[in-house]
């Protein structure tokens, strides 16, 4: 069995600083990755470096199976690596609905058709209300996205990614500034996803970190430092030393 | 999302506008098809600057290539009006088009300076061309063939106000449905978040691209009609001023709202044309001081206002 | 063949630093503040009608209204920074492109209201008029006063930014707004005074450039194209991008004059479409330095 | 501008409103009022218009003439025919009169044809206008009228080589065709021929080069304003003058400009129609009502030009007693013959364009310290040397 994501030696530099230094990673399909580490370890610069985001200055990313280092994002994206962005990044025009929709058009190719509206068009339509219902949006549906309380909006992010059936989906701190109280659908969301779908997710919150990874990678200036079970990783002393014990105060 | 009532209405609008226009202005029927002509021209603007979401000043130079075009198909071509028509949006099309390669991957500044640059030199070549543009004194010496072998051109401009409402309101008709389109809503996506949409698997480039030709094809068709209608082609028409002023006239409409583009151009040129018999030496300080009020105190032009009043009296929040 | 070359580099040089000194404040409203400013050649335009109006109307010695007239530019930019240009920092550059445009057309109307449609001369004194003997050719010298104060104004420039607290301010503000902030530097002050700065570069480039920018009401609108070019070819932000790309265009354009006088505008706008074209954001993109 | 003509023209539609007992005729003015070209032409072609009705009050007992002011900034042949097909199907004018820009005067003269509308052209000065239009008459001037003579002055002179630099635009071409053509003809040479930019502002590498062709004299056509400003001034601080090349133009030294171009302009020489200093009855009685209407204006070509159309326009009036009748005011206005502020002046039978007086002037200062254009050289009864082509 292939792996879903393979990456290899990736390393990014501006200038002489390398803010990503020979990462390896390999996603299985199922797998609930952590991505952990300090404030500034270079979590989302690894991301963006997968998504294609930012340009590498060295190594691979194979995408089930296939070298996609040479291809832009936007391919990369077609070919099922979604992400989602730290800061919620909607379509501030729209609404909820018409947010997701975006996502259906590309995962359906239909970003050229001028026939018909797209609210006529039903194969988008089911991917979207499907969508909104496992996000419990339904009744938001035609709300604009600029008048959501944050912690939709944190939902809609997700819900974009989710109408777009990755493969690999990249989550860059999905909860990040959503209410305690309404973290737990983020997550449970995250939980339903199709069983063969491998996820990356960065969290600052312990507690989700060990409740739903399978595995944990630690971050630090760019480096891995060290990758294992939730289980491994708490009794790992360098992490504790290095992580833990800074997050600790 | 709209109720099929409505829409059909809206879609009502600009031939029911031209009617009472019409009653408004009986005798200045010449007047009235300048107007359908720049609203053709501001819609395609708004495409590009509303849409899209990219300031350009170098909008006139696709109505001038459509113009020319037109002008030189009719003097040594055919002088029939309607595949005219067809010559004037195929060269702004391919003008767009070709410059879109280049442009597209610019923003800001420097994509405001890089259209600047592109009408300025078209400019300067059709106004070199002499012997082919007529050059500063402008391509003139052609005649239309009645439209559709039917309806003749008449000196007071009647057949030119039919015939340039007639356009204005198939690409009006034709832009709202393209609006609610899988591909409209991703040129909107893309001026939201262009980055976000690259995250999804969209082109970014190519769509530019693709509403920028498309937007020049129908600045184009405004040039031709108004090739047509006038029976005079200027070199004004590729002017950087021109640019400014379709802008200006989209934003006091209010940018990425088909209405705002009606509207503006409707109030900008009504005003115009009463500020400029009762005091044209104040009319540049007044419409300096709209500009300066709509982008201050109402960003989104009358038509945001309209909509902010409306939702007021009903009640609601506006959109 | 060696002195046809020297003239277009002595014209061209002349000419580009004309254009520098306007577009200077540009570049530094544009990179610091990322404000679009199209009306940036109205304070060119106040600098020459103050000094025309203080030479022929107060017998004001030239000298001495060059610099008032950049002073009366400098605070008539404070004035606008302060009622209605701070409020548009940060939105989007379609506004700040229209609001300046309407402010471009509001001093159109008043400049015409004030002192007619037709041009006003700045006058010179005799010693500055008439040509200078360089040996193979003669050089008006006005020009070469020209090219001096715009040097003196680069060397002011470079003092400023280098020797002066304000300097520093500037850079920090330049490099991060906010961290400049959290440092205690008043950056809206900062960004009024490098605003004024500016303008009162372009009034004193109004008034040397008067010669070959004549100064009328439609001054702002007709060379504003220019002024953005050389701003945006040496990278907004960038004070060297601005001078090079100064001398650059002014050369460009010379050397069209002297070898295909016809075509000296459109190879302009086909260089600069070209730099653009290959650096997007202008041959000095401004990272750190300013 | 006045704000009385407006309220003249308000009052003059409201006394139409009551029953008529003068018969009225409306002549629509198409021109820029506003914008760049208002101070060179706008203001002009109004100052000439109202100096006119003035000095000669209503063109017979019981007929009023009421001007119609429209704005046109700019070359915009869409807008000039929106204009001129409103005046005349809403306001109901008779006459159309101004124009500054080629295009536009092309575009309205579909109008005039077909509704039968006599027109002044007060400037647009390419010699195919007044052919596009039965109804179109023009009391400016053709360049090639101005430039034949010139260069024939030249050649009298002694020039035998020049070097043309004109703006490279339908005016400078057709001064510049026409030139050489005359010069050349005439056995002198040209020894290049150079096409600046219109946007150009400097013009100091032009200079530089023609310098190092040496010739006899330089002949130059630039548009009024900055451009001609800025390039006198280079003529003199390159040197050109001291060198010998001598300068010879036509509308540079024009009175709008004249003033603002300082001691720069002295000596340079030029060959047009109109002079303010020309000396005449008519001319001292012009420039004494214009200065009592507008004390700051400067009689000009353009305001002498509109000054003349008014007189056109009268002739047609008087002779059609203020009835609509195309035909006759036509027929009424071909092959007269006037004083005008320039000097004597005709309207060409056949052609309908005008016949006058082409002057040599030198600059020089007059009593009062202020630049003058002194005629010293009268070609007669020039006609549009282009048109015979």
């Amino acid at each position: 069995m292939t792996a879903l994501l393979e990456v290899r030696n990736l390393t990014k530099s501006f200038g002489g600083l390398k803010v990503t230094n020979h990462v390896d990673l390999t996603l299985e399909p199922g797998a609930r990755m952590a991505l952990i580490g300090p404030n500034g370890a270079g979590k989302t610069t690894l991301v963006n470096l997968i998504t294609g985001a930012l340009a590498a200055s060295g190594g691979s990313v194979r995408l089930m199976g296939e070298d996609v280092s040479a291809l832009p994002e936007p391919v990369r994206a077609a070919r099922g690596l979604i992400r989602t962005f730290q800061v919620t990044r909607l379509f501030g025009s729209m609404t909820v609905a018409e947010n997701l929709r975006i996502g259906a058009i590309h995962r359906q190719r239909r970003s050229y058709a001028i026939l018909r509206r797209t609210a006529v068009e039903q194969a988008l339509d089911e991917a979207v209300a499907r969508v909104l219902a496992q996000l419990r949006l339904t009744d938001r549906a035609d709300t604009p996205v600029a008048r959501l309380a944050y912690g939709e909006q944190r939902l809609v992010e997700l819900g974009i990614a989710l109408v777009m059936e990755p493969r690999v989906l990249l989550l860059d701190e999905p909860a990040a500034g959503v209410p305690q109280s309404e973290s737990h659908i983020i997550m449970d969301a995250i939980d339903d996803l199709p069983e063969d779908l491998g996820v990356v997710f960065i969290e600052h919150d312990m507690d989700l970190v060990f409740r739903f990874a399978t595995e944990i990678v630690v971050l630090v200036s760019g480096a891995v430092i060290c990758t294992g079970t939730p289980s491994e990783i708490a009794a790992n002393e360098e992490v504790r030393r290095v992580y833990f014990g800074e997050a600790a105060h | 999302m709209t109720s099929f009532p409505t829409r059909i209405l809206g879609d009502l609008a600009v031939p029911l506008a031209g009617l009472i226009l019409l009653a408004l202005y009986p005798s200045q029927q010449a007047f009235l098809a300048q107007i359908a002509i720049t609203a053709i021209l501001v819609l395609s603007l708004d495409l590009v600057v509303g849409f899209a979401g990219l300031a350009t000043l170098g909008h006139a130079a696709m109505f001038g290539a459509g113009a020319y075009a037109a002008g030189l198909y009719a003097l040594h071509v055919w002088s029939e009006p309607l595949t005219g028509l067809i010559a004037g949006a195929l060269a702004g099309a391919v003008v767009a088009g070709a410059t879109a390669l280049m442009l597209m991957r610019a923003h800001g500044l420097t994509f405001l300076m890089m259209t600047v640059a592109i009408s300025q030199v078209l400019y300067e070549i059709v106004s070199k061309a002499r012997d082919v543009t007529g050059g500063d004194d402008g391509l003139f010496g052609f005649t239309m063939q009645p439209v559709l072998g039917v309806w003749e051109f008449d000196f007071f401009g009647k057949l030119a106000f039919w015939y340039s409402l007639a356009v204005l309101w198939i690409v009006f008709v034709l832009l709202r449905r393209l609006m609610v389109t899988p591909f409209g809503q991703t040129v909107r996506a893309i001026r939201d978040d262009a980055g976000r949409v690259g995250s999804l698997g969209g082109r970014v480039y190519r769509h530019r691209v693709v509403v920028y030709t498309l937007s020049g094809g129908i600045a184009g068709l405004a040039g031709a009609l108004s090739a047509q209608t006038v029976q005079v082609v200027g070199l004004s028409s590729l002017s950087v001023t021109y640019s400014a002023e379709i802008l200006v006239m989209l934003v006091l409409g209010g940018t990425g709202r088909l209405w705002g583009a009606l509207v503006g151009t409707l109030v900008f040129t009504v005003i115009h044309h009463y500020a400029a018999s009762i005091d044209p030496v104040r009319w540049m300080l007044f419409i300096g001081l709209i500009l300066v009020v709509i982008v201050l105190f109402l960003p989104g032009g009358l038509t945001r206002g309209i909509a902010l009043i409306h939702a007021w009296l009903t009640g609601r929040r506006a959109p | 063949m060696a002195s046809l070359l020297a003239s277009i580099l002595i014209d061209g040089f002349a000419y580009g630093m004309v254009l520098f000194m306007v577009s200077v404040g540009l570049t530094v409203t544009l990179g610091l503040m990322r404000f679009v400013n199209l009306a940036h050649g109205m304070f060119a335009m106040i600098g020459g009608y103050a000094a025309a109006s203080l030479i022929t109307m107060a017998g004001v010695p030239y000298i001495l209204a060059l610099i008032l007239a950049a002073i009366v530019a400098g605070i008539i930019a404070l004035g606008l920074e302060i009622s209605v240009i701070r409020w548009m920092y940060g939105r989007p550059e379609l506004d700040q492109v229209l609001l300046t445009i309407g402010l471009v057309f509001i001093g159109i109307a008043l400049a015409g209201m004030l002192f007619g449609n037709s041009l006003v001369p700045v006058p010179l004194p005799d010693m500055l008029r008439g040509a200078s003997d360089l040996g193979f050719r003669v050089m008006p010298t006005q020009r070469i006063v020209a090219a001096v104060v715009g040097l003196l104004s680069l060397l002011a420039i470079w003092l400023l930014l280098d020797r002066t607290m304000f300097g520093i301010r500037l850079r920090a503000t330049v490099d991060n707004a906010r961290a400049a902030g959290e440092l205690g530097i008043n950056t809206r002050r900062v960004y009024a005074i490098a605003f004024s700065v500016g303008a009162a570069l372009a009034g004193l480039g109004g008034v040397v450039g008067a010669e070959l920018l004549p100064v009328e009401p439609y001054y702002p609108l007709k060379y504003l194209v220019l002024f953005l070019a050389v701003v945006a070819v040496g990278g907004p932000g960038s004070v060297f991008g601005s001078l090079i790309a100064a001398l650059l265009l002014g050369t460009v354009e010379t050397a069209g004059k002297y070898l295909a006088p016809g075509f000296a505008t459109i190879g302009l706008f086909v260089v600069m479409l070209l730099v653009l074209s290959w650096r997007p954001d202008g041959l000095f993109h401004r990272k750190s330095r300013l | 501008m006045s704000f009385g003509t407006v309220l003249r023209a308000g009052a003059v539609a409201l006394a139409m409103t009551a029953p008529a007992m003068a018969e009225t005729v409306k002549v629509g003015v198409i021109g820029p009022f506003s914008g760049p070209f208002s101070g060179s032409f706008g203001e002009p072609f109004r100052q000439g218009v109202e100096t006119y009705v003035a000095m000669n009050g209503q063109p017979a007992d019981g007929i009023e003439v009421e001007f119609i002011w429209r704005d046109l900034q700019k070359p915009d042949p869409g807008q000039a025919r929106a204009l001129a097909q409103e005046l005349v199907a809403k306001d109901g004018v008779q006459y159309l009169a101004g124009f500054v820009f080629t295009p536009n005067a092309i575009a309205a003269a579909g109008i005039s044809q077909q509704a039968k509308i006599p027109t002044v052209i007060f400037n647009a000065s390419a010699s195919a206008v007044v052919s596009q239009s039965e109804y179109y008459v023009r009391t400016s001037n053709t360049l090639a009228q101005v430039s034949v003579p010139t260069a024939q002055d030249a050649l009298d002179k002694g020039y035998k080589t020049v070097v043309t630099a004109v703006s490279d635009y339908a005016p400078g071409v057709d001064a510049e065709t026409n030139f050489a053509k005359a010069f050349t003809e005439g056995g002198g040479e040209v020894l290049e021929s150079i096409r600046m930019p219109l946007s150009t502002t400097d013009f100091g590498p032009y200079l530089q080069s023609i310098q190092l062709k040496k010739p006899d004299a330089l002949f130059v056509f630039l548009p009024y304003g900055p451009p001609t400003y800025s390039f006198v001034n280079a003529y003199r601080d390159n040197g050109l003058d001291k060198a010998g090349i001598a300068f010879v133009g036509t509308s540079e030294t024009q009175e709008v400009d004249l003033q603002s171009l300082g001691d720069a302009a002295l000596g340079l020489e030029t060959g047009y129609f109109y002079s303010a200093a020309h000396e005449s009855p008519e001319n001292d009685a012009f420039k004494a009502k214009l200065k009592e209407l507008y004390p700051n204006a400067e009689p000009n070509p353009a305001t002498v030009a509109a000054f003349d159309g008014t007189h056109a326009l009268y002739e047609m009036i008087r002779a059609t007693g203020g009835k609509t009748d195309p035909d006759a005011a036509i027929a009424a206005i071909k092959g007269k013959s006037w004083e005008s502020p320039r000097g004597p002046i005709t309207i060409d039978a056949d052609t309908r364009d005008i016949v006058q007086n082409v002057y040599i002037r030198k600059v020089e200062k007059d009593a009062d310290g202020r630049l003058v254009n002194r005629e010293y050289k009268t070609y007669e009864a020039q006609p549009d040397f282009g048109a015979q082509k």
